[in-house]
């Protein structure tokens, strides 16, 4: 075999699909803008199908909520809005037309939701709503959608973002998504007892929480990035990152065959790898 | 001696008109997906002001009537244009502190209408705990189950006085007729008609009443809870009405990119819906060609 | 024109007919025996198309919530079931498969309902759960079914019942459906300030209950019954009926024809006059 | 490596072991429709006791249990038997005081599957206002409108356990499959279904999963959610599933006549319960002649 070395999207979806469970129950939601729409629905797809394919037979995949189980090869869009009228006909197990589908987040079913934000905070917290005083913004952003339900209803987060220093901020000015609040016990305080971010992955690095802290914690660096880099590009408090960072395990070469033939054969949802 | 009954089928002026100033409404459609658009460009241009629109997740629909200055207080989940990024009139606004936001995450704000269908003052949940919803939010209440199992936000029922949705055809009596396979857009907006007792539908198509009994299954909005009905051929535009057309993405991203600005804002605004008299004039406006490109062939029925 | 003369049946549609107006909406709901599914559905279905092929088209059917504006001369069964596959084939102007359509119902909409009982007394009270004490019952019925709502959320409420002495109680052992309770101010008190039986209809007569004692008050006898045969049947006090009914109007000779020739042509709903 | 998933394909007698003595538990259908009466026959074989049953509209579904003494206490708001009248063994514990009862109105008792399915505990209702249930029942609680409305009553969600229904068809994976012109009884089931984390579904018939791929806007159960499938042709009998089969009017009939007395229903459940071994008995029992007349040809796919 002779393949061109994984790319970075590639890499990202292998990271997500690891951290799928096998019986578990995957929701993904609304996406804004072309960026979102890529890192936030397109990688998840791709890695909720390769988990499928690979080590979880026994989950289900709800993609916005209405499409369950689709076969991802045979995708009619790029997926650039949650519904349309070609994406009645992706060949698909199962699909909901109402909004009762919601029961399974309201009934606490749903394992892992995907989540991204203008600003994450050190302890996971997410803002979509507003960057200033709330009543007086500096910038207006789309509103909570489902967010508030991604990080109290869901049995954990898959933060996906564009690793910028500006989106990673010491304390989010408004959270839409509740992480660990501020710190150990907040959520439980609040009876939310499970649930919250389990992993920030962004185009550089992978986070995760420390168990006793909350923190975030600096886990992987992506082959080819350095740590200068990413750290360059964190805007919350560097104590908060342990200076041991591995690198981010690159996908094995039958997951990449996977991607590359069955999943997304014609390249509609991974950007390809040029040369 | 059977009598016919009422004819609710009315112009699109005419249907505006039925909206006073300093009315609660909700628009249909959702995300970029069956917006009454062509009932949105004529309340704009009969200029009824200090509308509340109570929402979920809305996009130009709602841009627009905020750019124009139409709206004193949006309860609601998101505004945005998904692929198209966010809504620049929405943010403009909400920036310089001119509308009133009361705001919900996205499974409570569609609850929201169901609530009211369901004939509830409220309902309980705490989907919303944790974020700062409440603390700038003073419609989320707090409320003890009296079953023991604690405390849950209480939200009120959305109570629209007004409904207005795009639908795919109906009969000059106001029965209206919805694909089988609908998808969530279409959905919500047969939830939100029974969260009103008046009720606008704008249709691509006003058929036979005939057709109708022959598709009875299909006639989820029937015409003694719908006020009037209006026939809007592309409707929606540019947004799609799902199985008929798609959303025009040239459109949508051009009305991105030029409502940044207050002037092209106002430039879109008086090209697209000011400088048009009737919807017919909107749609040679939009081109007959770019129209017939966005259908889509093959429905549902 | 030489037709039979009106059946008790057709004196009752007709009487059912009168009481129903043009722009309503009419709920018809489960009957349980065959002698309640006669009177409580057969019945008003007729009642009902009369009552839109004169005097209110713009009034919308809705049988059993579901079924909406049939073609009632086209009825597939004999209405022994709510529901059934035939049923689902009746042409209409409206199905709704969904418990949705409960709507109507609690946002009030509904004008008017049709209901029963095993017990009703002078207030119009209406008893389908238990005879005797609620907790050791002598006779259990079947439950409350919708009867609340048809008495606390829809405009009206006809009351159509067999006219036998021991259904006509001074008090009813339990109230499912609230009528006048103990007498006038009782609803209000409750807030239920719109609805509420407005007819007692039997076999023999006709009740309509006063609007300052709310009591129920003899309105007319069906033509060929006499005045002691419907004392004799009923069971509350007869200081609460005045002395002075008159005969219930029967059908004209245009209804007649209607409800023979274009409503209910083959005799599926109801009983045909002998002779 | 295209992965298989779990089958959940098991018998009926495997089924019925999975409800433990004490459950909570609702039997789907509604009326005379519906009802998974090879899977009620099959619990009373087992002799599992002490059972909650929470419902809304019964017939002998629940009847049967009632008389053969394996329930507790009921939550429902009918059971009768429509044409064929009224619940002879329901009434005659219910007069002995043999089983406790919570009752509620008809849509309230809808909606406490619905609140369920929301994940909400409680909701607000007046349907009931002026009635004795909320004498009787403290399960109808007080609870005032934190907007301002009032007072109302509050009712919990049904929150089965297990959810037993019968549909018309699934594959063995679990994923059950509905007919697109949906009866009441049917979208009940399916709302029922979503009320409890523990489905079983005895269904008329297994088909090809590659069926259900062809029919996904039908798949209204899907696997994720559903425990087990059984196969069990004709289980709804002497009921209908619509679309399937009628009901056999002369058999409910000839119950309704025969669980009169005490001795009656015993000769029944000898005969067609006890007596009987497996489904497929059953169905010789009742005879091949008789289930081919109930059959209705012409289905909704």
């Amino acid at each position: 075999m002779n393949r061109h070395p994984p790319s970075i999207y590639e890499i990202m979806v292998s990271v997500i699909s690891r951290e799928l469970h096998d019986d578990e129950l995957w929701f993904l939601g609304l996406s804004t803008g072309p960026q979102t729409i890529l890192l936030l629905t397109r990688l998840p797809i791709v890695a909720m199908a390769l988990a499928q394919k690979t080590h979880a037979p026994n989950s289900w995949m709800l993609v916005a909520g209405w499409i369950m189980n689709p076969d991802v090869s045979k995708v009619p869009t790029g997926m650039e809005s949650e519904f349309g009228t070609s994406l009645g006909n992706w060949p698909a197990e199962a699909f909901n037309n109402s909004h009762c589908m919601s029961y399974v987040a309201a009934r606490h079913e749903i394992d892992v939701g995907f989540g991204s934000a203008a600003q994450v905070d050190k302890y996971g917290n997410c803002n979509t709503v507003a960057i200033g005083d709330y009543r007086r913004p500096r910038v207006r952003l789309i509103g909570p959608v489902n967010q508030p339900g991604h990080f109290s209803l869901f049995g954990r987060e898959i933060i996906i973002m564009p690793h910028e220093k500006r989106n990673f901020v010491d304390r989010v000015d408004f959270i839409s998504g509740a992480g660990y609040l501020e710190g150990p016990g907040c959520r439980e305080q609040l009876g939310l007892h499970r649930g919250g971010p389990c992993m920030i992955l962004t185009d550089k690095a992978v986070f995760r929480f420390d168990e006793n802290t909350r923190l975030a914690r600096l886990e992987s660096i992506h082959p080819g990035i350095t740590e200068a880099e990413v750290l360059a590009e964190t805007g919350f408090k560097h104590d908060y990152i342990p200076h041991t960072p591995v690198v981010t395990p690159s996908p094995s070469e039958e997951d990449l065959a996977l991607i590359r033939e069955s999943i997304d054969p014609s390249g509609v949802l991974l950007p390809r790898a040029t040369g | 001696m059977n009598q016919e009954p009422a004819i609710k089928l009315i112009s699109l002026r005419d249907a505006a008109t039925l909206i006073s100033n300093g009315s609660r409404i909700h628009l249909g459609g959702m995300a970029v997906h069956n917006h009454p658009m062509a009932f949105v460009y004529e309340l704009i241009r009969q200029g009824t002001t200090n509308l509340t629109i109570v929402s979920h997740v809305s996009a130009s629909d709602v841009d627009l009537l905020i750019g124009a200055g139409h709206v004193n207080r949006l309860e609601f989940s998101y505004v945005g244009l998904e692929e198209f990024g966010t809504a620049p009139c929405f943010r403009r606004a909400v920036e310089e502190g001119q509308i009133e936001l009361a705001e919900y995450s996205e499974p409570v704000a569609f609850e929201r209408f169901a609530c009211s269908a369901r004939g509830m003052p409220f309902f309980p949940t705490r989907e919303m705990i944790g974020t700062d919803l409440p603390r700038v939010n003073p419609d989320i209440k707090q409320i003890s189950d009296p079953f023991g199992s604690g405390d849950y936000h209480a939200v009120s029922a959305a109570e629209p006085e007004w409904v207005i949705i795009h639908a795919p055809a109906g009969d000059k009596y106001g029965n209206i007729l919805f694909f089988p396979n609908r998808q969530l857009p279409e959905d919500l907006d047969i939830t939100a008609t029974r969260s009103s007792a008046n009720i606008i539908v704008t249709v691509e198509q006003i058929v036979a009443h005939e057709r109708v009994k022959q598709l009875p299954y299909l006639n989820l909005v029937p015409r003694f809870r719908t006020t009037a009905v209006v026939e809007a051929p592309f409707g929606a535009h540019p947004y799609s009405c799902l199985h008929v057309y798609d959303q025009d993405r040239e459109h949508l991203a051009h009305y991105a990119a030029v409502a940044r600005t207050v002037e092209g804002f106002s430039g879109y605004l008086e090209h697209y819906v000011h400088a048009v008299e009737t919807h017919d004039q909107y749609l040679e406006l939009i081109g007959a060609a770019r129209l017939a490109r966005l259908r889509q062939i093959g429905g549902a029925w």
